[in-house]
């Protein structure tokens, strides 16, 4: 076991760990631990753009972005947070490009932007052009550009480390534990503060944009140290994922005028969202699709798809605005999208939920008090500016501000307060955690675990949900926990044990999905992402408030899910009822 | 090197390694033409008498897989050059290596007589 | 605005819609690597049932889940845009998650090992740190000098375009890993570095390119480029990389650019 | 190639069982051949141009020689009866003009540095130890300035008369 003393670490690599390192690194002694080389995170995956009211092309204000987002939300946003962040959009961007960012660009040489689901001038009136855009490929350009400025800053990174543990002693951070991939070997960080960034927990479906290393580490780990976790059953499935695969085709597509259309060739979205069309939110196009499926006006031999038509555009425009999503559908489907509509279904794609955190990023133990010297940004945290359901591109303004946010604020208590002392025996859990796997001569798959979890999450906590099929996942998931008791490993050695790891994210992917599916059958309304078919409508006198998961460790070492519920803050906005 | 780890490289590969290949070729037999021709230095007989071992076919036959190399090595060169320097020569650099081979074919075909004669005519008499 | 497009349908797209369900026998023949257990490679035969239009790294997936949990490799995103799974499949640089089966001739055995001219650790893994310190050493971030603007830069959309291309790069080393020079000579910057110098040295508002082409003209620098193309063959993202480099050059020769 | 590598193959049931793959497969003798690592120390910036006019000279002398050279092979090896009726007498009589002088000499040294710089370029690529490069390098210094010199004595110096 190795103990290294940073100041400031930050826990993950992605957009919003970046971010805060960008800011922590030069301000306090920062070391940066990510469980994949940095460019390798999932932000490189995102495509559509990031909003903000800059104006460039058409008239727009932050106060109409606030708007769209509460409203998006579902009205669970709270809204001192949305405001915050739809201000410091504008900054956000523009600082993007100052460290070099290739945007798009206007005619006139200014930041390009496009359309983008939810996004609306004056409060709903009709699609506004907010997104600012690199074609289809701006996560991956703010990746590479945080990368560049992290080398450009020196940030130090420990690359390949999972940080499997959070310490926390006297009530304050003390640091974390982390495995090393390239050895085996078990570090002790300590610090005076630490930032989760470690996004989000895609994987625990089958059909899902996310990528094989979205598992939610941090959130479990949060939750194992007694940390609450928000509004985790609020799953936002992105309603054009390619059939079958997950893997995504941006919301830009449609932006660019891409329309969806049932197997007679309808665009049934005019029916669904007269204004907005095919540019409503996400949720509602999800679940449009499937009452089309549902219906019968499914496309293919099996009827459980339907279409993304881009044919009606210039070749040119696409090439120039979706290279990369037209690529992926002539690599991997063997289409031409210049001539063939593309076969979708809706794909799971974004936490709403997880850690709450305040504005500045500081981790709440509860609905009022914080965990000084932690902090949380991007997917893994839960500020909430999503609410219910979050509209296109505020995840890469979110990781931006709040990771912004987060990295100063962390910097800033690593400098005012002084190291608190590490627990004894401070990696004991990790090794518990590790050799217990390792030295596990169980019968059990990981595999076969994940793939049972996948198929019931896909099956019965997809975009419609009730009663019934949330009381079977949580038997599925309850008995799936039990039988990973009992799993074992191939690769018994230390070195790249990458058959290890995938038990660890196992674990924490099945933890998480208790909480998901314990709180989604609590909250008896439908909201955003969140649609129970048993309770149709919006119950705001019951349910106008975050959930509050919390895991209780009852006596004899048993395991259940506490739920507490927290008001939601609202400052200008009433709830509406939500139409596109 | 061990089986199944080489690289299965492409035209433009498989050319640079001729290019190599020739170049090192060319240079040691221009190393050792050179020290042949002072000999012209010497007196005329020595001259005369290394330039016999020239007409032998065996060698007569190995001079022409010069010219095939300097050949290859100089056309492959101005590809070189072009992709170097016209900025669609990257682009076009496939088409340009068979373009090469297609010249290097033809000019092979063309010198066949004219460098191998005296050796044909060693052999086949006229 | 809305024609049916139904239609209109080609083979193709019927074609994906009926799916198919016809299984092939496929063999992976994989170079294996684990000092812990043996001190050399040696390569393994995985026999699989696979659907030609899925991808190698859902078979490498389906060995490890299946049938050889000790199989190591790296993969994240699965559909070739975070750069992790870059490996050499029939013997020619590719990602894995890019790759279907289908279109490297599954009916002989399919060879993957780890890519060349890096330390191999563990079976498809090898070390990326020399990969990532020359790209560190080209000074890839934006170079300006004198105030910040308040509002963003202006770039017209032609300057923009000038260095597109590079811009895609993922950093998964299938460039540098390809090119000749750069297995005998771990020294040389290799391919991924100069492109990611392009991506600077072409962006009008950028002021570093003379640095970055000083840099460059080292001895280990663009000079070593001996304009082999199967960097370019091999780039996942398309980017003319060779193109690239000699657009470099030529800034260095004219100092214009 | 990656072929042919049938003999070479274990089956999957002997591979990694925990205990190591001491087979005698022949696979066992391969080495996973370490790259020469980046160091911090590098870049070693060079500060010259000396790669860059080395580059330059290797495209402009190459264009020179293809005229240089493939004349000269078409004069020697295929002209009225080729290489039969090259002898001292044929040397001598185009020695006697300055102009073939001219070729010859400029051909020489074009050939010669252009050929070295490319065997300089061979060598760095190739030689895996710091001291066996200078030493290959020390050796085709000293070739291609004897070679060069000796050239340059020869068409300089020749005497048809001797
Ligand atoms: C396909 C796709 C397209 C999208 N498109 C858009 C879009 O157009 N606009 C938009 O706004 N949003 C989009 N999103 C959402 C947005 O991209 C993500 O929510 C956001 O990038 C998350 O960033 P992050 O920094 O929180 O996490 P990530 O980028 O996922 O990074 C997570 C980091 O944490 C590290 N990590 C994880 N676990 C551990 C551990 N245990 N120990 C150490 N390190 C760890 C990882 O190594 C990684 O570096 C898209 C998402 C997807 C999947
Ligand atoms: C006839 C006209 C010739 C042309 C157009 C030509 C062109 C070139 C060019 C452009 C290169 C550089 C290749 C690169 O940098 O990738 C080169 C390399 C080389 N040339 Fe020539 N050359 C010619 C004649 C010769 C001769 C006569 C010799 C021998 C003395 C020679 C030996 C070499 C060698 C050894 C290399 C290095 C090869 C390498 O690095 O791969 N060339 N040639
Ligand atoms: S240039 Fe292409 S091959 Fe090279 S690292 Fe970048 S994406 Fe990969
Ligand atoms: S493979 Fe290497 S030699 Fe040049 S063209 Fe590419 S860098
Ligand atoms: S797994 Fe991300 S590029 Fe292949």
């Amino acid at each position: 076991m190795q103990i290294h003393q940073y100041d400031t670490v930050i826990v993950g690599a992605g957009g919003a760990g970046m971010r805060a390192a960008i800011e922590s690194t030069q301000r306090s002694r920062t070391a940066v631990l990510t469980k994949l080389y940095p460019t390798r995170s999932h932000t490189g995956a995102a495509q559509g753009g990031m909003c903000a009211a800059l104006a460039n092309v058409e008239e727009d204000n932050w106060e109409w972005h606030t708007f769209d987002t509460v409203k998006g939300g579902d009205y669970l946003v709270d809204q001192d947070a949305a405001e915050i962040m739809c201000k410091e959009a504008i900054d956000a961007v523009l600082d993007l490009e100052k460290m070099g960012l290739p945007f798009s660009r206007t005619d006139q040489g200014r930041i390009d932007q496009r359309r983008f689901g939810g996004h609306s001038r004056n409060h709903g009136e009709a699609p506004v052009r907010r997104s600012c855009y690199a074609a289809d490929r701006t996560g991956h350009m703010i990746l590479q550009t945080l990368f560049q400025n992290c080398v450009k800053h020196g940030v130090e990174f420990f690359n390949e480390f999972y940080v499997l543990d959070l310490l926390i002693n006297e009530g304050r951070t003390a640091g974390v534990v982390a495995y090393e991939l390239a050895t085996g070997e078990i570090h002790v960080f300590q610090a005076k503060a630490v930032v989760f960034a470690s996004g989000g927990t895609g994987k625990m479906f089958k059909v899902t944009s996310n990528a094989h290393t979205l598992t939610g580490d941090g959130q479990a780990v949060a939750l194992r140290r007694g940390l609450p976790l928000e509004d985790m059953e609020f799953f936002q499935f992105h309603p054009t994922g390619i059939w079958r695969m997950g893997i995504l085709l941006t919301e830009g597509a449609r932006g660019e005028g891409g329309i969806l259309r049932n197997k007679d060739g309808e665009r049934f979205m005019e029916r669904y969202a007269p204004v907005m069309k095919d540019l409503a939110s996400r949720d509602v196009c999800s679940r449009a699709i499937y009452s089309e499926i549902r219906a019968g006006r499914g496309c293919g031999p099996d009827g459980d798809h339907v279409y993304l038509d881009l044919t009606h555009l210039p070749p040119e425009q696409l090439d120039a605005k979706l290279p990369d999503i037209t690529e992926f559908a002539r690599t991997y489907l063997g289409i031409e999208p210049y001539t063939d509509p593309i076969p979708i279904q809706p794909t799971a794609h974004y936490a709403m939920g997880g850690i709450p955190t305040n504005v500045e990023g500081e981790v709440l133990k509860n609905n009022t008090e914080i965990v000084p010297g932690l902090y949380a940004a991007g997917e893994v945290a839960c500020v909430s500016v999503h609410g219910a359901n979050r509209l296109g591109t505020n995840s890469l303004l979110d990781i931006n501000v709040f990771g912004r946010r987060a990295g100063i604020a962390a910097a800033e208590y690593s400098d005012k307060h002084d190291f608190v002392p590490l627990p004894e025996n401070p990696g004991a859990l990790v090794e518990a955690l590790v050799e217990g796997l390792r030295e596990s001569t169980g019968t059990e798959s990981v595999a076969k675990i994940r793939q049972e979890l996948q198929e019931s999450m896909d099956a019965n906590v997809s975009v419609y949900r009730t009663g019934k099929t949330l009381q079977q996942a949580v038997e599925d998931v309850a008995a799936l926990k039990e039988r990973f008791k009992n799993v074992s490993i191939a690769d018994k050695g230390s070195r790249y044990n990458t058959d290890l790891l995938e038990a660890v994210e196992l674990g924490n992917l099945l933890d998480l999905a208790e909480v998901l599916v314990v709180s989604a059958l609590a909250r008896e309304e439908s909201r955003g992402g969140h649609y129970r078919e048993d309770f149709p409508t919006r119950d705001d006198v019951k349910f106008m408030q975050h959930t509050m998961a919390y895991r209780e460790v009852a006596e004899d070492g048993t395991t259940s899910i506490r739920l507490d519920y927290k008001p939601v803050v609202q400052t200008r906005y009433q709830p509406m009822e939500r139409k596109y | 090197m061990p089986a199944g780890t080489l690289y299965r490289g492409r035209e433009g590969m498989w050319s640079w390694v001729a290019h190599r290949v020739t170049g090192v070729l060319i240079f040691f037999f221009l190393f050792a033409h050179v020290l042949d021709t002072a000999l012209v230095r010497v007196s005329p007989e020595a001259y005369d008498s290394v330039i016999a071992t020239y007409k032998i076919p065996l060698v007569n036959l190995m001079e022409y897989g010069l010219v095939a190399a300097i050949l290859f090595h100089a056309l492959n060169g101005l590809r070189v050059v072009a992709v170097d320097f016209w900025a669609k020569g990257p682009k076009y650099q496939k088409q340009m290596l068979w373009t090469v081979v297609g010249v290097w074919v033809v000019l092979m075909a063309g010198s066949f007589y004219p460098v191998l004669e005296h050796t044909l005519r060693t052999w086949f008499g006229g | 605005m809305s024609t049916p497009t139904v239609e209109t349908h080609s083979a193709a797209l019927d074609a994906v819609e009926a799916g198919s369900s016809d299984l092939i026998s496929v063999t992976f023949r994989i170079r294996r690597f684990n000092p812990e257990e043996h001190p050399d490679p040696v390569w393994v035969d995985y026999q699989l049932l696979m659907d030609p239009k899925e991808r190698v790294l859902d078979a490498l997936n389906k060995i490890k889940w299946e049938q050889d949990g000790t199989l190591t490799y790296r993969r994240s995103c699965a559909h070739g845009i975070c750069g992790s799974d870059a490996m050499r499949i029939n013997g020619r640089n590719r990602l894995a998650c890019k790759t279907l089966i289908k279109d490297v001739n599954p009916e002989k055995p399919i060879t993957i090992e780890a890519i060349k001219g890096l330390a191999v650790l563990k079976d498809l893994i090898v070390d990326m740190d020399p990969f990532f310190q020359a790209y560190k050493d080209v000074m890839p971030f934006l170079i300006t000098s004198g105030n910040e603007p308040t509002r963003e830069r202006l770039q017209s959309q032609a300057d923009r375009e000038r260095f597109d291309d590079t811009t895609k790069c993922i950093l998964c080393a299938a460039c540098t890993s390809s090119c000749p020079v750069f297995w005998n000579d771990g020294q040389y910057f290799g391919p991924a570095a100069i492109v990611n110098a392009h991506r600077f040295i072409f962006d009008s508002r950028d002021e570093g390119g003379e640095q970055r082409l000083e840099i460059l003209n080292d001895r280990e620098g663009v000079w070593r480029c001996r304009t082999t193309f199967n960097c370019s063959e091999a780039c996942p993202r398309g980017i003319e990389v060779t193109k690239a480099i000699q657009e470099v050059k030529r800034a260095l020769v004219t100092r214009r650019f | 190639m990656s072929t042919d590598t049938n003999d070479l193959v274990v089956p999957s049931l002997q591979a990694h069982t925990g205990k190591g793959l001491g087979t005698g497969n022949p696979a066992d003798a391969f080495v996973v051949e370490p790259a020469r690592a980046r160091t911090r120390k590098t870049p070693r910036r060079t500060r010259t141009n000396f790669e860059m006019l080395a580059w330059l000279f290797m495209r402009l002398s190459g264009v020179v020689l293809v005229v240089l050279v493939l004349g000269h092979l078409l004069i020697n090896l295929m002209l009225d009866g080729g290489v039969s009726r090259v002898s001292f007498a044929f040397v001598a009589g185009r020695w006697a003009s300055p102009f073939w002088q001219g070729w010859d000499l400029l051909m020489l040294w074009l050939a010669m540095l252009h050929g070295a710089n490319g065997m300089r370029t061979v060598i760095n690529d190739y030689a895996e130890k710091d001291a066996t490069r200078l030493w290959l390098k020390g050796l085709l210094g000293v070739a291609t300035v004897f070679t060069v010199l000796l050239g340059t004595l020869v068409i300089f110096t020749f005497d048809p008369n001797i």
